[in-house]
């Protein structure tokens, strides 16, 4: 519908646009079908299901309005502005092929309307009231194209996948990593011995849990304490660098930053956060990391309560965009694989975000802007949930080489003990690796690379006898549309 | 004890064919190739010894397994990797690494702890090769 | 489907259970239909709706094995604690009536799973990875029972209710507040004016837009020099104390608090935060609150993208709990008659949650739990969003008195200025507190009643005339099921 | 300028029906009645003057209203209200409060700003009729 700027929509002017009452948003100037988006302009991208009765023209428009400067009548004080300006702009609007009732509006915002390196006035904005517009029977926020006038007032990764790399000298494969399980009722002494057998039989990383923060059978000092010790004597052992992601997510932001002062002051190269702590104690931590050289490591705990349904909330490439930003060494992004959602291709949307400098638009990723990093450092994602050492070469096909994969389950599970469970996880990520680095059509002959690989290594033959036919074939609920053309 | 530092540590020692399979792989993504040395593998040992500038824009790869091959014979009881470097944006860094040659006997750390207060402990990595001075550590054995 | 415990879905014991490889949660343990939950348990009620051939107990085992101790496999660590314990069950799934393919699961949680005083914590359980598990559809958190043993490790309001109104000396009648419009583009010395003219008028609060932080047009500090002037001024001219809500949203928790420092510093009584610091920001700034004698208005922006939708993501009334909780005096909860989404009973439930001290279990409100707050104050319910004076009776009758109507549009937008705008809302929610005082059934009366007052008050008048016939008829997407028998 | 404290001073003055209808909610609702005047009315003055104590458990709105009278005969140029108070739990506070009585002439206050530093300003709610002693404020009418 693009350039066809129908009489019935067109804006008002003069004494029409300003008496009082109440104006359709559409008229009001914020449906604009000739406009062309400034190069300093934030977009958006919303996917829109306008109640009965609502045409898609208006329904775009009232996301503009009310993400912007309207309100539901029209008040005079306008006229103090150049309110054109702050009016966000829907551009144009495309039905969705295959859905009925489903338009892709796009947005544009002028640069003015948000603060500077700010995360939570970006969000109040763009997903504040509208969400819960009436006019609308269901909304999601599909995509963004953050200009670069606005992405270079935010930090950015703490250190980002190089350092990240540099600093554990590990190149090359994707890291190793496993969360500690069980996830609740081990004492701090009994949770430092799964750290250090993990790190010893050959991860990179262990994990607390998203939801081990300082409860009454571990407080967060003593599992701090005898973590460290079992990384120390995980680094001795090997000669490798090692780490355990100290989860300093606490009620207050007091609480965080006691906890993340103390994991630094022991040693440990990393600590992490959970996504529900919100986006202002995340920007706080962001830079709490770079001042200190502490990697930050984000579980996106809750996300799956707005990101998972295709027709309404926010698309994980949104949060992961924000979280680029804002500045996070690595996230959770899915698996493929696991038994979390994921669709194989909107996952490699979400990775392309975090990890590329210039993401072209791709609408069977879901992608719907050119996105320019302008050389921000990448996002290392992480791989975890319900992953082993048998799908090692769909894992290292889906998601590449800078990813971690996090086996909590397929390392700590391993009937022959944790050790065990990560040498396999390493051997199998090493093989598969040499395998393709060699030429081998890895993805191909994956399970014959495991079986070889697992001829110099029991651990591995056991782990895939265990766990070779597992896997959590459901629907995806969020897909790519069907597109007949495509968008740009 | 083992160390498992490089892409390829957990794998048995890869053979001469196979380092030069790892080595066409670098060329053909356009990456330098180097070669380090070092009698210091502490994790947290940086900088290993250059054997020579690394090699850019090479297009063979038995030039570069020729050079491993000096290096291991000048250094056969120390550490010896083959480094692939990607200079291209955004990357700048080093792409993968291997060790192709390690000493026979591998006598590892010791973790050494000094208490301090509130039940933190300093934790110091020490390599009993370096008790040694440089030259004369990794004596008693040979990859050879 | 309490109380039949089936055969298959029995839990396994020995060597069954711990044998290595992967087992069905309800097996695991998690599926427990003999369970009493415990007086000191935190129960939830989750909306399931499973993927095909996934049976709804196994589902809801799934969801509290993914919520409490559960990972996709066994491992032989669980043994190391007293797993039971910490396992939450999944004690009874109801078929929802009228509804294909959804269920109701309660599950019961032991208190130690918990940290004390963090609601990050409780979240990162309890909404942590769940939601994203692929063998459920959707799922949604429709409501949780708090412990008082839980309850009492949290702040709960910095004043309350009770101590705001005495502070405020104002009483038996809902507040008054307006959103200063339009939300982007005036000066710090405009801004001021609309403060001042609508305070004059007889508002008792004015409030910053949800998305006005620190902009070009207006940085942060001069639109607080300049609101203070226009709330001091109201005072001097009513003899009523006033206060407007300095928005003190910022990208990092160092920028918030140098912002509520200054705030507090030229003398505002109130401080507003955006949902989308999160809640360890929010939980940060109650207890600075508390500490400051600031009170503290919280915007719920941002809350639409997981709340509104009936088959996923978490109600409001959960939210509402949290946010009583840690500790906010005002929370944005719905208008009812408004332009955001709200059905009449769901926001009685959300209303009933902020301000009660016991709310019984109702099922028409989706009030699935008997929650006690043992004495901890109320929050006052702020209804935002399309509202004005004409709908005065509708307003009154759905929120009650003890709640913040903010007349955005329906102040400023008066056609003879905001002055007269505010007197019109003052003096129609007197009206309208005095005729019900007075016995009348002002619902039923309520068109005479504005009328006669408007006799006296012209600019009502006026206001009755702008906007008598404006209404936000859509339905709405999130309503309570229809319960063929109580569920408890 | 009026005054506007109080839950109904957008209102016309109610006249004594209206008030004792008012009387009438409190007492339906078990509320107690209290009759407080003041001539300090500044908006942060918690404690206006009480006359008697409060009345609980009353049943009859008239013996409340002689009081009402009784206050403003005595009081005539000053501020009286009647408050109703909830003792119940989770309320323990005001439920409501009505001016009854004002002076005839009210002249209300100044705001007097002090500059601080960095552009901030002290604000004084000043009320010119304190600038005389207690008793010898609104003298210049009556609203009787």
């Amino acid at each position: 519908m693009q350039g066809n700027g129908k009489q019935g929509q067109q804006a008002l002017e003069g004494e029409q646009r300003w008496g009082a009452g109440v104006i359709p948003y559409a008229k009001m100037g914020y449906w604009e079908p000739d406009y062309q988006p400034q190069d300093s302009d934030i977009l958006c991208a919303f996917r829109v299901t306008p109640q009965p009765g609502v045409p898609p023209e208006e329904a775009g428009a009232a996301v503009a309005g009310e993400s912007s400067t309207a309100t539901w009548t029209v008040v005079w004080t306008d006229r103090l502005t150049n309110y054109e300006r702050y009016q966000a702009k829907c551009y144009r609007v495309d039905p969705v092929p295959g859905a009925d009732n489903q338009y892709i509006a796009y947005i544009a915002y002028n640069l003015d309307l948000f603060e500077e390196g700010s995360i939570a006035n970006l969000t109040a904005s763009i997903i504040g009231n509208v969400f819960g517009f009436k006019a609308l029977k269901a909304l999601r926020l599909e995509d963004m194209r953050i200009p670069t006038h606005y992405l270079k007032t935010f930090p950015g990764p703490p250190h980002g996948i190089v350092m990240e790399r540099e600093y554990l000298n590990k190149f090359g494969r994707p890291l190793l990593g496993a969360t500690t399980k069980p996830k609740l009722g081990l004492s701090a002494k009994n949770y430092g011995r799964i750290v250090f057998e993990a790190l010893k039989g050959g991860l990179d990383f262990t994990k607390d849990d998203e939801n081990i923060n300082s409860q009454p059978f571990m407080r967060w000092r003593d599992r701090f304490l005898y973590s460290i010790e079992g990384v120390n004597r995980a680094v001795e052992q090997t000669g490798e660098v090692k780490g355990h992601y100290m989860n300093v997510t606490a009620g207050t932001m007091e609480d965080m930053y006691e906890r993340a002062e103390f994991a630094k002051s022991i040693g440990s190269i990393v600590v992490m956060l959970d996504l529900v702590v919100g986006y202002t104690a995340m920007t706080s931590m962001s830079k709490w990391a770079r001042k200190n050289g502490v990697l930050l490591h984000l579980h996106r705990a809750g996300h799956g309560t707005y990101t998972r349904q295709k027709s309404h909330g926010v698309s994980f490439r949104v949060i992961s965009k924000w979280c680029r930003m804002l500045g996070v060494d690595h996230i959770h992004a899915g698996t493929v694989v696991g038994k979390l959602e994921g669709d194989p291709s909107m996952i490699r949307g979400y990775y392309d975000t975090l990890r590329l400098d210039r993401i072209p638009t791709n609408p069977a990723e879901g992608i719907y802007f050119d996105q320019e990093w302008a050389s921000m450092p990448g996002v290392m994602p992480v791989a975890s949930g319900g992953i082993h050492a048998g799908q090692m070469h769909q894992l290292l096909h889906h998601l590449g080489e800078d990813v971690i994969m996090q086996f909590g389950g397929g390392t700590i599970g391993h009937p022959s003990g944790i050790s065990a469970g990560a040498e396999a996880n390493r051997i199998a990520v090493e093989g598969m690796i040499k395998a393709r680095n060699e030429g081998r059509d890895f993805l191909e002959e994956g399970e014959q690379i495991l079986k070889d690989v697992a001829r110099t290594c029991p651990p591995l033959q056991v782990a895939l006898d265990t766990w070779g036919d597992i896997s959590f074939n459901y629907e995806s609920t969020d897909t790519p549309d069907v597109i007949a053309t495509p968008t740009s | 004890m083992r160390i498992t530092q490089g892409t390829f540590s957990f794998l048995p020692d890869l053979t001469d064919d196979e380092i030069k399979a790892q080595i066409r792989y670098a060329i053909a993504n356009g990456w330098a190739l180097a070669v380090e040395y070092t009698d210091d593998p502490h994790p947290r040992n940086s900088y290993w010894e250059m054997w020579d500038l690394p090699m850019f824009d090479v297009v063979d790869a038995s030039g570069v397994f020729l050079e491993v091959t000096r290096c291991r014979e000048a250094f056969a009881n120390h550490y010896v990797k083959v480094t692939a470097y990607d200079p291209s944006h955004c990357r700048q860094t080093t792409a993968f690494d291997l060790i192709v040659n390690r000493p026979a006997i591998e006598p590892g750390f010791r973790l050494d702890r000094q208490e301090v207060s509130d039940r933190q402990i300093r934790y110091t990595v020490h390599s009993y090769a370096s008790e040694q001075p440089h030259g004369e550590r990794y004596r008693s054995g040979s990859s050879q």
